[in-house]
């Protein structure tokens, strides 16, 4: 792991770290705000999260802070103070010195982000040689210390590596040595490790945190993921509708949230100790220029009153370093962590199995990526698969679902062997058992309408036509909580919820037994996911519905699933009711993995 | 159960249903490239409609000696009025031009989407026999039409340039519709049992407009080239009549003493070319806000 | 057309078999197109009848020897065995216009032709990507719109027009400052005298130049939108740097498919350049060899341009994987 | 492959093409002119000659002509296209040639006297010629490439009347420069056959492909088919010696490349300039016009409906519009047709009157025919000739006025196996005296009528053909050949509109050129030409 470098050997720099102003972006040429009245200050060595769902306006915050903003954007108010310089102000030339040297920045997405025809080697260097800051040894060294210190391997073949040849969690570490070589005084890392599994994440995050330290560097955190900022960041700040909605500690904010948007995110985040009937936030996320008046909160705010619909809230400081914006701060009570717990899926339940799967190898050409997995899902019940990424999760999911056709052992629906691919098997056994995507935004066919979508399978199996269709799709479309003012869009208009509800919707217009969810919420917000967890959960209870749910998320398995299979390299680990598997985990394995997932319980 | 709420999208609709979705062709008036191509198309089609009925002389008439400067245009290599033969020139190459281009944008789009659909083995095939017909000389294909069918009708020059377009048409869709078919909509749409056609019609092609229409705005303008250039090879259709590619061939000669038989048709065509191609783009980007 | 390379064996015998199977592929569609072109020159009539018209039925010795020399008798796929077997061992046969063996006549304007597509090739492809590069640099902005309506517009103009313009402003009315035709003395070739080839190239120049540009230019515009592209502006690289260095790399090898497509063409399809401009290349000699019903030269002719076509894209594929770093490495690890 | 030329290449290229440019009917009729003997009265009329000022000699002069391909070939007695006349008018020489004014004079034969029955021929050879390759010319030369040409197995393009004309057996070269040529019938015309440029005079009558040796002003260097061939100037040429040093015939595949390679100065001379070029030509360099005698007929089959009524064809021929004819098709360069051929034959009966345009009367002829509302289908094609498909599109124009509705088809190749039949057509024909002309086309085939697009049979017309060409009289002879040529004006089935001339061009310090009625570029007399 990284190379502990004691303190004294580093005076850790005294850098005044970054202060910014009443902060504007709007949509260029208009007065349209995509972010406003955004004041923070990073202090070195600190690390701030800046936590808010798609659409707060985030990433744009992030990259402000390099004067930078992308198409269609552009910075309109405020400053962004860099040791008594105004970033925002400086000359064009400038501030292209300025990026990388003393603000850097880590991106999202590590794969797409390094350029895939040049050598990570020549990447790191490339700043560097372009100011002609020292000699090609020296920038050399440097990179190969870079490397080392993120726990990279430095030699030359390493070197002349591309990005594709690295996994997920090795490129995303290069990235970070890259943003470091130049020891910059503040660093924006935008949701660094939504792309990689637990351990991994857990790796880069310690690195970030132990380089913020030693070089005294004052980092913002941006990520939507409340769970991993519980555990690096030092103060936290909810943003909403591109304002800063609570700022504080963290302990502060995960103790005592007092900002309704801060409670209601909190209560949609599934707990690894308890199971909880997770709740989402009605309605949705208002782009820029669609923001209600008064508090952007109040269309969607349980506690909302007159006054919040007309006036615009200020942040107010309700304690040392603790400041909220909402009317209504002392009177909304307190918070209680455990609000939406309820008692965990009752493990000796009689068990009526629907589906039974036997000796399931899965190849992809000639290479086995599934070992003899055995297991069963009983009517109205819910089996996570669970495991990191490449452990063959999506692998069997696809099986089972008859759209991978190279596999061999038994697949069994209410006693009947199933064909290998969905094409073979009877229109019945297609109807019965439906599939439903990990990205919403590939699922549905963008140039069709919600009615259509929907429609299609009813025609297909011959459940409906015409008008009596179009009445049974607006009901289906309440259930999953989508107003009949949609029918007539087209899939592209919607956000990344509302597509899953639709595909969840195309999926029960077959009047389904079995529900095959392939990672169907890892792409949301956390508050959405919440609502879908939610709206599956009245699924079940109300038609019976069983589900084989695949996630790598640990906690939600908690809140959803009565029964777990523990995936690794293709084959089952461990296996059972939820609570004895997740309270008294028996292999190794499922330990390091509960250890390793962030919690805020 | 969360009880169904409406969304705060600003766009409630009115009727339980909401409105139907704005016509295609009204969201792509909006793209201001679309707008300003569609118009010039439009003019270029009624000049060429209507011309012939307004033209001061007949498409054959003579109206003085060879290239001679009389007339708004001047006379041609036989003496006829170009400004006439202009406007009656119009419509036999646009005929042909289009269709060739359709011809070639059908036939092309069904084998590119079906090879990159069927995948494997198949896809295999057919582009390899896509690269015989792209290896085979085009200027042989039109000399061996040219000998072997004694009097050639216009259809036949609308099928050689509609099979000279199909294999390039063919790889670029290919290219397309690979990107499309491994997206999970058409998995999904194959996992609920669809026919195969149903699936290319119903979910493939409808995500492919954009890039073939950028592709068909260019196929359009070579269409018309090289209705010029078989003029060169001796295929013309009926040979005394208008067209503006065979015009341009045809007065190459007298470029020098009356220049304007040459660039009056290359001017139209010039236009012709800009114009398509813009409504072209603007559909394409009309098509491609959609996602 | 690209061939997924094969994965896991070692460097060299990993390149050696992809080479192998694209080779393969590369010779089973010659000989397909070989096919395809005997049946073709054979839809083009019986020859000896359109060679002797009218003096078929008077003139029975020259009949009789030029069906000796064409096999009419002996049935078709014989004759293709024969053929196949001559064009494999390099001999074309013989000219039925003037006797004279096919091979020697067509070496010289084989050659012609080669040097003018590559030639215009080494003029356009520096152009066609300086043009897309300045145009994505103004993305939508007056000088795009500007520059892709004149590429519009050039692209609808035939090459010949073109060239009669080049003509007659730089060699007959306006300025004598460049041949209008290319004078070869026997033994010499055309580029002997390099001011008679600048017209031929700069018309074919113009004619391939819009394509390629606009499809190089919508790479370039994909790639500016990327994110190595944002994080390389957010690592503070100057614009033209990000331009040259990091979006240029990832937009050639699209480049390469359409220059290998347009290089094609220009091979078998520069009849009209060839003819305005006098040139002795393969486009006109062609169309000379269907006129006399001249079979074997029309035979050999067609399988060059083929062959050219077939060669060129094989180059284009190689260079377009050895490019992709993603696709090179998946070949050699 | 090319549009405008005038001598047109065309598939499917026969003997038949062979025998239309040079110019010789190949039936074999006695009788025949004497020869003038007289030297020509100076050149035709129209277009200057080319600056004035001496002649300086050296430099190189670069012909470029149009038409040439795969098929050239430097074969004296095989060629085609004008490129290959161009080069076998500088390279060979016949026994006598037509001058300028399409008159014969002496070339390598001093004189060549026919017997009173006009069935044996002396020919004395003209004394101190040499070959190339210094061998002397004899007489034995002259015979054995007569003996090459009128073959009568495989008769080559001059021999088609020779072959059948000459009695073998009893021909004798007598010594060295006398050859005593016997016929079989009486011939009086058989110097004028003698005199075609495709019966060049070669050592032994063998030909070597490899390295061709003549008696013309430049002797042979090198030769490229379809591209190029380089001459150089022969020292000790009998007549006067060429003013260039060397000599360059270009093949070019498209007017606008030969048109452009003259403006540009890359070549001096250019045969067949297109008309409506002329003016730009004057600009940069000289025009040259002769008078000329090729012709393209409308030709009706007079033994198929409707053609067979003489008055249809009579309201055919008062359909066409001659002088707007010449002036869209020709841009004026040519001379009223009055649907009789052979303008330049001394016997052309110019007193018949002009017939001119009348559509009353061609209506007025229709109705009494009762073909009223006529519909009939007009062939042309392009490799009849550049004049062709234009002449043929403004014919359909002028027709509309009588009521007649004239569909054209532009046939790709004309000369397949459907010429000859067509109804109603069109062809072309080069200068040719009357006799010869009318043998070849109204005769029927086997009486050597190979090329009777009209189907032509009137035995009157013939018994007067073929007296004349037995009359050594010339009197005689005229007054016969007149007689033929109204039945021809009253009954014909052609349509002959115009003659076309012939427009050369040459650059800007050429000099020495003459107007010639029977080649172009003053019968390709290169050696006459300077460019210093």
């Amino acid at each position: 792991m990284t190379t502990t470098t004691s303190e004294s050997e580093h005076q850790v720099r005294r850098t005044a770290g970054l202060v910014i102003e009443g902060l504007g972006v709007s949509l260029t040429g208009s007065h349209v705000d995509v972010v406003d009245d955004i004041d923070l200050v990073l202090k070195p060595g600190e690390v701030v999260g800046l936590v808010g769902e798609s659409g707060s306006g985030k990433t744009t915050v992030g990259t402000s802070l390099l004067a930078y903003s992308r198409a269609g954007a552009e910075i309109s108010s405020g400053k962004v103070v860099l040791e008594d310089r105004d970033v925002l102000s400086l000359p064009w030339k400038e501030v292209r010195k300025l990026r990388g040297e003393e603000i850097a920045y880590v991106p999202q997405d590590p794969a797409s982000a390094l350029n895939p025809s040049i050598r990570i080697g020549k990447q790191l260097v490339e700043l560097q040689q372009l100011r002609g800051i020292g000699t090609s040894e020296s920038r050399l060294q440097a990179a190969r210390d870079g490397l080392t210190e993120v726990g990279l391997p430095s030699d030359d073949e390493f070197l002349r590596r591309y990005a594709h040849q690295l996994s997920g969690g090795q490129v995303q570490r290069v990235a970070l040595a890259m943003a470091f070589l130049p020891k910059p005084k503040v660093l924006v890392l935008d949701e660094p490790t939504t792309g990689l599994d637990v351990t991994t994440q857990k790796m880069v995050l310690d690195t970030m945190a132990e380089l913020c330290r030693t070089y005294g560097v004052s980092a913002l955190y941006v990520t939507h993921d409340l769970a991993v900022v519980a555990n690096i960041a030092d103060r936290v700040a909810v943003m909403y509708a591109g304002q800063i909605a609570e700022l504080g500690p963290r302990d502060t904010i995960f103790a005592n949230p007092s900002h309704p948007y801060t409670r209601a995110l909190l209560d949609s985040i599934p707990h690894l100790s308890q199971a909880r009937a997770l709740k989402g936030i009605p309605g949705r996320t208002p782009s820029p220029g669609r923001r209600p008046d008064g508090c952007r909160f109040n269309d969607r705010c349980a506690f909302v009153v007159d006054r919040c619909r007309t006036e615009v809230p200020a942040l107010r400081t309700v304690a040392p370093e603790h400041e909220v914006r909402c009317h209504r701060v002392g009177e909304i009570g307190t918070w209680d962590i455990n609000i939406g717990t309820v008692p965990d899926a009752d493990p000796d339940r009689p068990r009526e199995v629907i589906l039974s799967v036997e000796g399931l190898n899965v190849f992809y050409g000639r290479k086995q990526v599934v070992h003899d997995v055995t297991f069963d899902l009983a009517k109205g019940e819910v089996v996570a698969l669970v495991g990191e990424s490449g452990s063959g999760k999506t692998t069997i999911s696809r099986s089972v679902g008859g759209l991978h056709k190279e596999w061999t052992g038994s697949l069994t629906f209410e006693g009947r062997e199933l064909a290998r691919s969905a094409r073979q098997r009877s229109a019945e056994d297609r109807r019965r058992m439906q599939y439903i995507f990990q990205n919403p935004y590939l699922s549905l066919n963008p140039r069709l309408t919600i009615e259509q979508i929907i429609k299609r399978p009813m025609e297909l199996f011959g459940l409906a036509k015409g008008k009596e269709a179009t009445d049974r799709v607006v009901e289906l479309m309440g259930q999953v909580a989508l107003g009949p003012q949609m029918l007539h869009y087209q899939a592209s208009r919607l956000s990344g919820g509302e597509r899953q509800r639709v595909a969840i919707a195309r999926a029960l217009a077959a009047e389904p037994d079995v529900m095959i969810c392939d990672e169907i919420t890892s792409a949301l917000d956390v508050s959405v996911q919440g609502s879908i967890v939610e709206l599956l959960e009245g699924l079940r209870l109300e038609r019976g519905i069983s589900m084989l749910f695949v996630t790598h998320n640990l906690a939600l398995v908690r809140s959803i699933a009565a029964r777990v299979e523990i995936l690794q390299a293709g084959s089952v680990v461990e296996s059972g009711p939820v609570a004895t598997v997740m309270d008294t985990p028996r292999e190794e394995y499922t330990r390091t993995l509960l250890s390793n997932s962030p919690r805020i319980d | 159960m969360s009880a169904a709420t409406t969304p705060g999208t600003a766009s409630a609709g009115a009727g339980a249903t909401g409105p139907a979705p704005e016509s295609f062709f009204r969201k792509a008036l909006r793209q201001k490239r679309f707008a300003f191509g569609f118009s010039l198309t439009l003019a270029i089609v009624v000049f060429a409609v209507v011309a012939p009925f307004l033209s001061p002389f007949g498409e054959k008439e003579t109206a003085g000696p060879p290239y001679s400067p009389d007339g708004i245009f001047g006379t041609d290599y036989l003496g006829q009025d170009v400004l006439s033969r202009l406007m009656h020139g119009g419509q036999s190459i646009l005929v042909i031009s289009v269709l060739a281009t359709l011809l070639g944008m059908v036939v092309g789009v069904l084998v590119g989407v079906i090879a990159a659909y069927a995948g494997g083995w198949w896809d295999e095939v057919i582009m390899r026999l896509n690269d015989v017909v792209l290896a085979f000389p085009q200027i042989l294909l039109a000399l061996v039409v040219l000998t072997a069918l004694q009097d050639p009708g216009a259809w036949v020059i609308v099928v050689l340039i509609g099979i000279s377009h199909a294999p390039r048409v063919a790889r670029v869709s290919r290219g397309v519709a690979l990107g499309i078919v491994s997206r999970d909509f058409v998995v999904a749409a194959e996992a609920l049992g669809e026919r195969r056609s149903r699936v290319i019609v119903a979910e493939v092609l409808p995500n492919m407009t954009g890039p073939l229409l950028a592709e068909a705005g260019l196929r359009l303008t070579y269409s018309i080239g090289v209705v010029a250039s078989l003029g060169f090879l001796g295929f013309a259709a009926d040979p005394g009549a208008a067209n503006w590619g065979q015009m341009i061939f045809e007065n190459r000669l007298g470029l020098q003493t009356q220049p304007w038989a040459v660039v009056a048709p290359v001017l139209v065509i010039g236009i012709f070319t800009v114009a398509t191609n813009l409504m072209a783009d603007g559909l394409a980007q009309a098509s491609q806000k959609g996602d | 057309m690209e061939v997924a390379p094969p994965k896991g064996r070692s460097g060299g015998a990993a390149w050696g078999l992809w080479l192998a199977r694209r080779l393969g592929l590369a010779v089973l569609t010659l000989w397909l197109v070989s096919v395809v072109v005997f049946l073709a020159t054979a839809a083009l009539g019986d020859p000896v009848r359109a060679i002797l018209g009218r003096d078929y039925d008077s003139n029975v010795a020259r009949r009789q020897q030029l069906e000796a020399q064409l096999g009419v008798g002996d049935s078709i796929v014989s004759r293709y065995v024969d053929w196949l077997g001559g064009l494999v061992r390099g001999d074309f046969g013989t000219s039925l216009a003037n006797q004279l063996p096919v091979g020697t006549q067509i070496s010289s304007t084989v050659a012609n032709t080669l040097v003018l597509v590559l030639l215009s090739a080494l003029v356009m492809i520096p152009l066609a990507f300086g043009i897309a590069m300045v145009s994505a640099h103004y993305r939508r902005k007056r000088p795009d719109t500007v520059i892709q309506t004149i590429l519009l517009a050039l692209a609808g103009v035939p090459e010949f027009v073109t060239g009669i313009l080049l003509v007659a402003v730089f060699s007959t009315s306006v300025f004598n400052v460049l041949p209008a035709v290319t004078l070869v003395a026997p033994g010499a070739s055309p580029w002997d005298e390099p001011k008679g080839m600048v017209l031929p190239v700069a018309t074919l120049v113009v004619a391939v130049t819009p394509y390629v540009s606009r499809i190089v230019r919508a790479t370039l515009l994909e790639v500016l939108d990327s994110d190595y592209v944002e994080l390389a502006r957010l690592k503070g690289i100057p614009e033209p740097v990000v331009m040259r260095k990091h979006a240029l790399l990832n937009a050639i090898v699209p480049g390469i498919q359409v220059i290998a497509l347009q290089l094609a063409w220009l091979a078998g399809g520069v009849v009209l350049v060839e003819t305005l401009f006098s040139y002795p290349g393969v486009g006109k000699q062609l169309v000379d060899a269907v006129r006399n019903h001249d079979v074997p030269v029309v035979q050999a002719l067609s399988m060059i341009i083929a062959g050219v076509y077939i060669v060129v894209n094989l180059v284009a594929d190689l260079l377009s994987i050895l490019l992709t770093p993603r696709a090179r490495t998946a070949i050699s690890s | 492959m090319n549009r405008n030329q005038r001598i047109n290449l065309g598939p499917g290229f026969s003997r038949r093409q062979l025998l239309k440019y040079s110019g010789l009917g190949a039936a074999a009729v006695a009788g025949g002119s004497l020869l003038s003997a007289c030297g020509g009265d100076g050149g035709g009329s129209g277009g200057g000659n080319g600056g004035g000022g001496p002649q300086g000699s050296g430099g190189q002069l670069i012909h470029g002509g149009t038409g040439g391909g795969a098929k050239d070939t430097l074969d004296p007695h095989q060629p085609v296209t004008a490129v290959d006349i161009a080069r076998v008018s500088n390279l060979y020489e016949p026994l006598l040639f037509w001058n300028n004014n399409y008159e014969l004079e002496p070339a390598l034969a001093e004189s060549v006297e026919p017997s009173a029955d006009a069935l044996t021929w002396t020919i004395t050879m003209r004394q101190g010629v040499t070959f190339h390759n210094g061998q002397p010319v004899t007489a034995d030369d002259a015979w054995k490439s007569i003996q090459r040409v009128a073959d009568p197995d495989a008769p080559l393009s001059a021999g088609g009347q020779l072959s059948q004309i000459i009695d073998f057996s009893s021909t004798k070269v007598v010594d060295e420069t006398t050859l005593q040529l016997v016929l079989n019938t009486p011939y009086a015309i058989l110097d004028s056959l003698l005199a075609e440029y495709t019966l060049g005079i070669i050592p032994g009558g063998e030909f070597d492909p490899t390295n061709p040796i003549g008696t013309g002003a430049f002797k042979y260097e090198s030769f490229q088919a379809g591209t190029t061939s380089t001459f150089g100037k022969y020292a000790d040429y009998w007549g006067d010696a060429a003013f260039v040093d060397s000599l360059v015939i270009q093949d070019f595949s498209d007017d606008n490349a030969k048109v452009n390679a003259l403006q540009a100065g890359q070549v001096q001379t250019i045969d067949n300039l297109p008309y409506n070029l002329i003016d730009t030509i004057k600009g940069t360099g000289g025009v040259l016009t002769a008078e000329g005698g090729q012709w393209v007929p409308f030709t009706m089959r007079v033994d198929q409906a409707p053609f067979d009524d003489v008055r249809v064809r009579q309201a055919m021929r008062l359909i066409v519009d001659r002088q707007a004819m010449i002036d869209q098709t020709l841009s004026g360069y040519g001379s009223l047709g009055n649907d009789m051929y052979a303008p330049l034959d001394p016997a052309y009966a110019s007193d018949l009157p002009q017939r001119e345009q009348d559509i009353d009367q061609a209506k007025s002829l229709l109705q009494q025919a009762g073909v009223d509302g006529l519909q009939v289908e007009l062939f042309t094609g392009d490799d009849i000739g550049s004049v062709a498909v234009p002449a043929a599109n403004l014919f359909a124009e002028q027709a509309k006025a009588a009521g007649v509705d004239v569909k054209v088809t532009k046939k790709n190749p004309f000369y397949d196996d459907d010429y000859l039949s067509y109804t109603f057509a069109q062809d072309f024909w080069n200068t040719r005296n009357y006799i010869p002309q009318a043998v070849v086309g109204t005769y029927p085939p086997k009486l050597g009528g190979t090329y009777n697009e009209t189907h032509w049979d009137n035995a009157d017309h013939r018994g007067l053909v073929d007296a004349a060409a037995q009359e050594l009289d010339e009197a005689k002879r005229t007054d016969l050949l007149q007689q033929a040529q109204e039945i021809e004006y009253n009954e014909g089935g052609y349509i002959i509109w115009g003659f076309r001339q012939q427009v050369d061009g040459f650059g800007q310090n050429v000099q020495g050129l003459e107007p010639s009625k029977y080649l172009p570029l003053g019968n390709y007399k290169f050696n006459k030409v300077s460019v210093a």
